[in-house]
C-alpha cells in the first residue's frame, strides 16, 4: 500500500502547508481562500479515515458555508488593517509560536501513545443497529444512542440564531435581515441561480434520505438546501423573509420541537424520554430528520444573512 | 488497475498541489480563486478515482456534493468579494 | 483499456491546466487555461470510471457531478471575468 | 460526592425529574420562540414556578433515595448511551439555579418589557429566551453524565450568555461580547481535545465509567491538563479572567446578575467533576496546590483592583474575579496526603457553600447595582452620596449581599469558611488558611468602601427614573437566602459534619465576625478611591507615607493586571497553565 | 506508519497552527478563521480514534464520528455568531479591533488621592 501512503503523507502535508497559509497570509481575504480549499482537503481526509459521513459535512460546511460567511466579513471588513500598534512583538509571537508548539507535540505524544488494542464502540454500536431498523451506524448514534446531544445542538443552533438576531438595531426588528441584493434579470448569476436549486433541493432530500442507511442524513442535506437558498438570496432572485413572520419561526423550530414531542412520548409511553418504540422506530427517526432538514436549512441561511435590518414596510 | 487509478489519483493531487501557488501568490483575488476551481475539480476527480478503487460506498454522493458547492465559494467572492459589489451594492435601511 | 487512456489523458488535461494556471502572464489567459482543462479532465476521468460505477444510479450520480463542474464552472469563469474586467487585473 | 455504580444500569426513582429539569426551559425557549410578542415575557413567567417546583421535587427525591438520582436517556446505558446523574452538589446547585433565576426574572419585569405600542420588541424577546437557555443549559451541566453532553451543554450556556452581554447595543458591549466568546471558544476547543483522548485511551466519555478506568498515562493526563484550562478560560480564573470584567459590567443589570451569579458557576462545576469525580487520584497534590495558588492570585488582584474602580459596575464584576479566585482554595485542602486524592469531604462541601452563596448574594449585588444605575444615571462611587436615603432598599440589599459574602453568621459564606478553614487545619495548610481570611476581609473592604459613600449625608441625588419595588424586594429576598444559607440542613446533600460550629453569638464569634470588618475598612481607606473626601483629613506625616505606598503598590497591581488583560497576554498564559499542569501531573505520577 | 498516525500528526499541526494564528494575529477575522483551523485539527483527533476503533464490518468507530459531526454544527454555530458580533462592532465603530483601552470606559483613568 505504498501508493496509499503516499496520498496520505501528500494530502496530509498539503493540509499543514494550507493551514499554515492561513495564519500567516497577510491579507485575510487571501487567508479565507485559503480556508476553503482547505475544507475542501479535509473532505478527502474524511474519506481516508473512512468517514464520508463527515466529508459530507466537511463538504457542506467547512468550505461551502463557513467559507461563505468569511467571505463576507473579510470583504466587508476590507477596510479595516489593524494598526501595527496592536500587533504582539517578536518576543510575544515567539513564545506564541513556542507554547502552540509545546501544545503540538503534547497533542501528538498522546496521540502516539494512545493503547494499541484501541477501545471501542463499534462492536456494540452495530449489535445493537437492530433497535432502530436503520444502516448507518452514524445516524444511529445521532438519533437513537445519543439524541441527548442532537437535541441539544440544535438548541444551540436556535440560540445561535437569536444571538445573531440579538445584534439588531431596535427599530428595525422584526425587519428582514441583511442586505438586499440587486437582481440582473440576464446576469449568469441569475441564470446560476435558476439553474442549480432545483438540482441542489433533489441533492439534498437524497442526501437524507440515504442517510438512514448510508452516509448522509438531516444536517449534510439541510446544509445543502441552505446552500441554494443562500444562493437565491445573493442574486437576488428571492429577499430573505422578515424575522418576525410566524411561518418562519415555526419552520425555525420544526427540528427541535417534534424530536422533544417523539421524545417526550418515548417517556409518556412508560418507556424513557428519547426512547422509540421498536415497531415504529425507522418511521419516527426519518420523521424527526424530516423536519429537522428544514429547520437546518432556515437556521444556516438565516445564520449567513446576518441581523435584521430593514424594515418591513406596512 | 487499482495501483493504476491510485498513481492517477496521486497525480491529479500533485497536479492540484501545484495549483496552490496561484493562491498563494495570487496576485489578484480573481486568480486565487481560479485556483480555488481548479482544487474543486482536482479534487473531485481524485475522490473519484480513490473512491473507486477502494469501493468506499458514499463516494459518488460527496462527489455529488462538492461539485454543487464547488461554486458557491466563488460565487460568495464575486458577489461580496470586490469592493464595488461588496458596499455598493447592498441596499440598508440605517437608523 | 478504455479506462486507462481515458484517465491518462484526464491526467494531462490536469497538467496542462496546472501548467496554464502557473506560467500564463495575466488573469484571463490563465482562466482560458484553466477552465478548459480541468473540464475536460475531470470530464475523461469520469468517462474512464463509467465501467466501474455501481448501477445505473452511480453512473448517472458521475454523470450529473460532470455536469454540474462543467455548469458552473463556465458560469462562474464568467463571473471572474467580469470582475476582472470591472476592476482591473488587480482586483 | 461518591457516585455508585449500582446506579449505572438503571434509572432510580424520580429519574425523570432531571429530564424535566432540562426539558421544561428548552419546551420555554421554543414556545417563547414561537409565539414571540408579549407572550414570551409571560411563558418565562410561567416555566420558572414550574422550573422551581422541579428543583424541589429533585431535593425532596434526593432525600428520600438517599443515593444518587439516576435517568438514562433512550434507555441506553453507558457507555453507548447518555446518563444524567444527581448527587448531592449537583442537587445544591440546581436548586440555587432555581433561585436566583425566579428572582432574576421577578427584578427583570421592569426592565424588560415589551412596550406597549409595539408587537414584539427586540430586546425583551432576546431577554428571556436567553433566561430560560441558561437555565436548561445549567441543569444539563449539573446533571450531565457524560464529557460530551457536557460540552454541548457548556456550548449552549456560552451561546445564551454571549448575547446577553451586548443586549443594549453599545460597542463597548459589542467588543466585549466577541472576547468573551472568542475566549470562552479557546476553552471550549481545549475541553474537547481532552475528551477526544480519554475517549481514546477509554472508549468511554461516561463520568462513572471513567473514574472506575482512568490510569496516570500521558494521554489522559494531557487531557487532563488541557481540559482543566479550558473550563478555567471558561470559568475567568485569574489570569484567564481578561474577559470577565467588562461583559459583566457592561450587560445590563439582570444579565450581569445571571452572568456573575451563575453562568461561571458552569464551568467551575465542571472542574469539580473533573478533579474529584472523573479522576480524583490523577491530579495529584502539586495540581491543587497550583490551581489554589491562582486563586490567591485573583483574590489579591481582583480585590485590589477592584477597590480602585470607579464605577460600581465595575467593582463588583472585578470582586467576581476575586470570589471566583476564592472558590479554588478548596482543591488543596481537599487533598489527603494519606491517599493521595481529593477527598469529598469538608473542603468539597466548603466550596460548593461558597458557589451558591456568591450565586445569590452577587446576583442581589449585581441587581441592586442595576437599580442604582438606573436610578442615578451613573454609578460613578464617589457621586453615591446620600443614597442610603432615596433607595434605602437598594442599598440594604447591597449591603446584605456583602455581608453575607464576607462570611458572617449565619450566611453560607460562613459555614463555607469554616468548613474550609477546618479542612486547613486538618490538612496542615496554614497558608491557605490566610488566604480564606484574606478573601473575608478583602470582601468587606469593598463592602465598606461602597456603604461609605452611600451612607454619608448628603444633599438628595437627582433621580430621573424610578425602580419599582419589586424589582428591589427580589434582589433583597436573595441577599437574604444568601444570608440565611447557613441555617439550613446541608447534611443530606453535603458532607458538612454534624457537630457543627456554634450558632450562638456570645463576645467572641461577635470579635471573630467583627475583626475582618475592620481590617476591610482599613484597606477600604488604603486602597480605594475617595475623590475629594479623604482629601482634606489631616493626618500625620507617618500615616501618609503609608497611604502613599499602598496606593503605589495598588497601581502596581492594576499595571500587572492591565497587562494580563491583554489577549495575547492572557492566551500566553492560558497555554503556560497548560504546560504547567502537564507537567505537574506528570511529576506527580 | 498507517493513515491514522498520518493523520495524527496532521491533526496535531493543523491545531498548533489555529492555536497560534488565535494568539497571534490581531485581527478578530483571522481569529475567527485561526478558532475554525484549530476545531478541525481538533475534530481529525475524533476521526483519528474513530479510524483506530474500526471493527471487521465497520471502517471506523461510529461514536466519535457522530461526536465530530454535533461539534461541526456547534463550531459554526459560533463562527457566525462571532462574525455576526464583529461586524456589529465594526459598524459601530468603524475598527475592528479587542484591544481592551480602545473601550474609554474600562476604568483605567489617572490615579487621585
Amino acid at each position: 500500500m505504498t501508493t496509499a501512503l503516499m496520498f496520505d503523507v501528500g494530502l496530509a502535508m498539503l493540509i499543514v502547508a494550507v493551514a499554515s497559509w492561513t495564519t500567516a497570509a497577510r491579507e485575510a481575504f487571501a487567508a479565507v481562500i485559503g480556508f476553503v480549499v482547505y475544507g475542501l482537503l479535509l473532505a478527502l481526509v474524511w474519506v481516508r479515515l473512512d468517514a464520508v459521513d463527515v466529508a459530507l459535512t466537511e463538504a457542506a460546511i467547512g468550505g461551502g458555508l463557513t467559507g461563505t460567511l468569511l467571505l463576507g466579513a473579510a470583504a466587508r471588513l476590507r477596510a479595516s488593517e489593524v494598526p501595527a500598534s496592536e500587533r504582539p512583538g517578536a518576543m510575544l509571537r515567539f513564545a506564541a509560536a513556542l507554547l502552540s508548539a509545546a501544545v503540538t507535540a503534547a497533542l501528538t505524544t498522546a496521540v502516539l501513545l494512545l493503547p494499541d488494542d484501541t477501545p471501542t464502540l463499534a462492536q456494540p454500536a452495530a449489535d445493537k443497529a437492530a433497535a432502530t431498523g436503520l444502516g448507518n451506524p452514524v445516524t444511529n448514534v445521532l438519533m437513537a444512542f445519543r439524541a441527548m446531544d442532537t437535541l441539544l445542538e440544535k438548541v444551540v443552533l436556535l440560540l445561535a440564531l437569536v444571538g445573531v438576531w440579538s445584534l439588531a438595531v431596535d427599530h428595525v426588528w422584526g425587519g428582514r435581515p441583511g442586505p438586499r441584493y440587486p437582481v440582473e434579470p440576464h446576469g449568469a448569476l441569475a441564470f446560476l441561480a435558476r439553474l442549480l436549486p432545483p438540482v441542489g433541493i433533489v441533492v439534498g432530500i437524497y442526501i437524507l434520505w440515504v442517510g438512514a442507511d448510508h452516509p448522509g442524513g438531516a444536517f449534510q442535506g439541510g446544509t445543502i438546501l441552505a446552500a441554494m437558498w443562500v444562493l437565491v438570496m445573493m442574486a437576488g432572485l428571492s429577499d430573505a423573509p422578515p424575522v418576525g413572520n410566524r411561518l418562519l419561526r415555526l419552520a425555525l423550530l420544526a427540528g427541535p420541537a417534534v424530536f422533544l414531542i417523539v421524545g417526550l412520548g418515548g417517556l409518556g409511553l412508560g418507556e424513557a424520554f428519547l426512547a422509540y418504540p421498536v415497531a415504529y422506530a425507522k418511521p419516527l427517526i426519518l420523521a424527526i430528520e424530516f423536519a429537522m432538514t428544514l429547520t437546518i436549512g432556515a437556521t444556516l441561511g438565516l445564520l449567513l444573512a446576518g441581523p435584521p435590518k430593514r424594515r418591513v414596510g406596512r | 488497475m487499482t495501483e493504476f487509478m491510485m498513481a492517477a489519483a496521486v497525480f491529479v493531487l500533485v497536479m492540484v498541489a501545484l495549483g496552490l501557488a496561484r493562491i498563494l501568490y495570487g496576485p489578484a483575488n480573481a486568480d486565487r480563486m481560479m485556483g480555488v476551481q481548479l482544487f474543486g475539480s482536482g479534487g473531485i476527480a481524485a475522490l473519484l478515482l480513490w473512491g473507486v478503487v477502494t469501493e468506499t460506498p458514499g463516494v459518488s454522493d460527496l462527489a455529488l456534493v462538492l461539485a454543487l458547492l464547488a461554486a458557491f465559494a466563488s460565487i460568495a467572492f464575486v458577489v461580496k468579494g470586490s469592493p464595488t459589489a461588496g458596499n455598493g451594492r447592498e441596499t440598508v435601511d440605517r437608523g | 483499456m478504455l479506462t486507462v487512456v481515458a484517465v491518462t489523458a484526464a491526467c494531462f488535461f490536469f497538467l496542462a491546466g496546472t501548467v496554464g494556471l502557473l506560467r500564463f502572464p495575466d488573469t484571463l489567459t490563465r482562466l482560458h487555461a484553466l477552465t478548459k482543462a480541468d473540464n475536460l479532465g475531470l470530464g475523461l476521468v469520469v468517462l474512464g470510471l463509467l465501467p466501474y460505477a455501481q448501477g445505473l444510479l452511480g453512473s448517472l450520480k458521475m454523470i450529473a457531478v460532470w455536469l454540474l463542474v462543467l455548469m458552473s464552472s463556465a458560469i462562474i469563469s464568467q463571473l471572474i471575468a467580469s470582475v476582472v474586467r470591472r476592476e482591473g487585473p488587480q482586483a | 460526592m461518591s457516585p455508585q455504580v449500582t446506579t449505572l444500569d438503571a434509572a432510580t426513582a424520580g429519574g425523570f425529574l432531571l429530564v424535566l429539569s432540562v426539558v421544561v426551559p428548552v419546551v420555554g425557549v421554543l414556545l417563547a420562540f414561537a409565539t414571540g410578542g408579549r407572550q414570551v415575557e409571560r411563558i418565562a413567567l410561567m416555566i420558572m414556578p414550574m422550573g422551581l417546583a422541579i428543583a424541589a421535587s429533585i431535593a425532596v427525591a434526593k432525600l428520600e433515595t438517599g443515593g444518587p438520582l439516576a435517568y438514562l436517556l433512550g434507555g441506553w446505558a453507558p457507555p453507548l448511551g447518555v446518563a444524567l446523574r444527581a448527587d448531592g452538589p449537583s442537587v445544591v446547585m440546581i436548586s440555587i439555579t432555581a433561585v436566583v433565576i425566579c428572582a432574576i426574572g421577578v427584578f427583570a419585569r421592569a426592565d424588560f418589557r415589551t412596550p406597549a405600542a409595539s408587537v414584539e420588541a427586540r430586546a425583551p424577546f432576546a431577554f428571556w429566551i436567553l433566561l430560560l437557555a441558561i437555565w436548561g443549559a445549567l441543569n444539563m451541566v449539573f446533571l450531565g453524565g457524560d464529557l460530551f453532553t457536557l460540552y454541548v451543554a457548556l456550548e449552549l450556556l456560552t451561546f445564551s450568555a454571549v448575547p446577553l452581554v451586548s443586549l443594549d447595543g453599545r460597542s463597548e458591549t459589542l467588543q466585549a461580547a466577541l472576547r468573551y466568546l472568542l475566549f470562552a471558544l479557546l476553552g471550549s476547543v481545549l475541553y474537547l481535545a481532552g475528551t477526544v483522548l480519554l475517549y481514546g485511551s477509554y472508549g468511554t466519555l461516561d463520568t462513572v465509567l471513567l473514574a472506575g478506568q482512568v490510569r496516570a498515562e500521558p494521554p489522559t493526563l494531557v487531557a487532563i491538563a488541557l481540559m482543566t484550562v479550558g473550563l478555567l478560560a471558561k470559568t475567568a480564573l485569574f489570569p484567564l479572567h481578561l474577559w470577565l470584567p467588562p461583559a459583566h459590567a457592561g450587560a445590563p443589570a439582570a444579565a450581569s446578575a445571571v452572568l456573575s451569579g451563575l453562568v461561571v458557576k458552569g464551568s467551575f462545576f465542571l472542574v469539580i467533576r473533573l478533579w474529584f469525580d472523573v479522576m480524583p487520584g490523577l491530579t495529584g497534590y502539586t495540581g491543587a496546590q497550583l490551581l489554589a495558588a491562582m486563586g490567591a492570585a485573583a483574590i489579591l488582584f481582583g480585590s485590589v483592583v477592584a477597590l480602585r474602580q470607579e464605577r460600581l459596575k465595575l467593582l463588583v464584576a472585578y470582586s467576581t474575579v476575586a470570589q471566583i479566585g476564592y472558590l479554588f482554595l478548596m482543591f488543596p485542602l481537599a487533598f489527603s496526603p494519606v491517599t493521595g486524592q481529593l477527598q469529598s469531604g469538608g473542603a468539597l462541601a466548603g466550596g460548593i457553600l461558597q458557589a451558591i452563596s456568591h450565586a445569590s448574594a452577587k446576583a442581589a449585588m449585581f441587581m441592586s447595582a442595576g437599580s442604582i444605575y438606573a436610578t442615578l444615571g451613573h454609578d460613578r462611587i464617589v457621586g453615591l452620596g446620600g443614597l442610603g436615603r432615596v433607595l434605602p432598599l437598594s442599598v440594604l440589599a447591597f449591603a446584605l449581599g456583602g455581608v453575607a459574602l464576607i462570611g458572617l453568621p449565619p450566611s453560607g459564606a460562613y459555614l463555607a469558611k469554616e468548613l474550609l478553614l477546618q479542612a486547613a487545619v486538618e490538612t496542615q495548610q496554614w497558608w491557605w488558611a490566610i488566604v480564606v481570611q484574606a478573601g473575608g476581609v478583602f470582601t468587606s473592604s469593598y463592602l465598606v468602601l461602597v456603604l461609605a459613600h452611600a451612607l454619608v449625608p448628603a444633599e438628595a441625588p437627582k433621580m430621573p427614573v424610578r425602580v419599582p419595588r419589586v424589582a428591589d424586594a427580589a434582589a433583597l429576598a436573595l441577599a437574604l437566602c444568601s444570608l440565611l444559607l447557613g441555617l439550613f440542613p446541608w447534611e443530606a446533600y453535603l458532607s458538612v459534619p454534624h457537630g457543627r460550629p456554634a450558632k450562638t453569638i456570645d463576645f467572641g464569634s461577635l470579635a471573630d465576625a467583627l475583626w475582618p470588618i475592620l481590617v476591610g475598612g482599613v484597606l477600604a481607606i488604603l486602597l480605594g478611591r475617595w475623590g475629594t473626601r479623604l482629601a482634606r483629613v489631616p493626618c500625620g506625616k507617618g500615616v501618609a507615607a503609608i497611604r502613599r505606598s499602598a496606593f503605589i503598590l495598588g497601581s502596581m497591581l492594576e499595571r500587572v493586571d492591565d497587562i494580563a488583560g491583554q489577549w495575547t497576554a492572557a492566551c500566553l498564559s492560558l497555554l503556560v497553565l497548560v504546560v504547567l499542569f502537564g507537567a505537574a501531573m506528570l511529576a506527580g505520577r | 506508519m498507517s493513515t491514522a498516525i498520518v493523520f495524527g500528526l496532521c491533526a496535531a499541526g493543523a491545531a498548533g497552527l489555529g492555536l497560534y494564528g488565535l494568539i497571534a494575529d490581531p485581527h478578530p477575522l483571522r481569529k475567527i478563521l485561526a478558532f475554525n483551523v484549530l476545531g478541525t485539527g481538533v475534530f481529525l483527533l475524533f476521526g483519528v480514534v474513530a479510524r483506530r476503533g474500526a471493527v471487521p464490518g465497520l471502517g471506523a468507530d461510529p461514536i466519535p464520528l457522530a461526536l465530530v459531526i454535533t461539534g461541526m454544527v456547534v463550531a459554526f454555530s459560533a463562527t457566525a455568531v462571532a462574525i455576526a458580533l464583529l461586524l456589529q462592532l465594526f459598524q459601530a465603530t468603524g475598527a475592528a479591533t479587542l484591544r481592551a483601552d480602545a473601550s474609554a470606559d474600562a476604568g483605567t483613568d489617572p490615579a487621585d488621592t
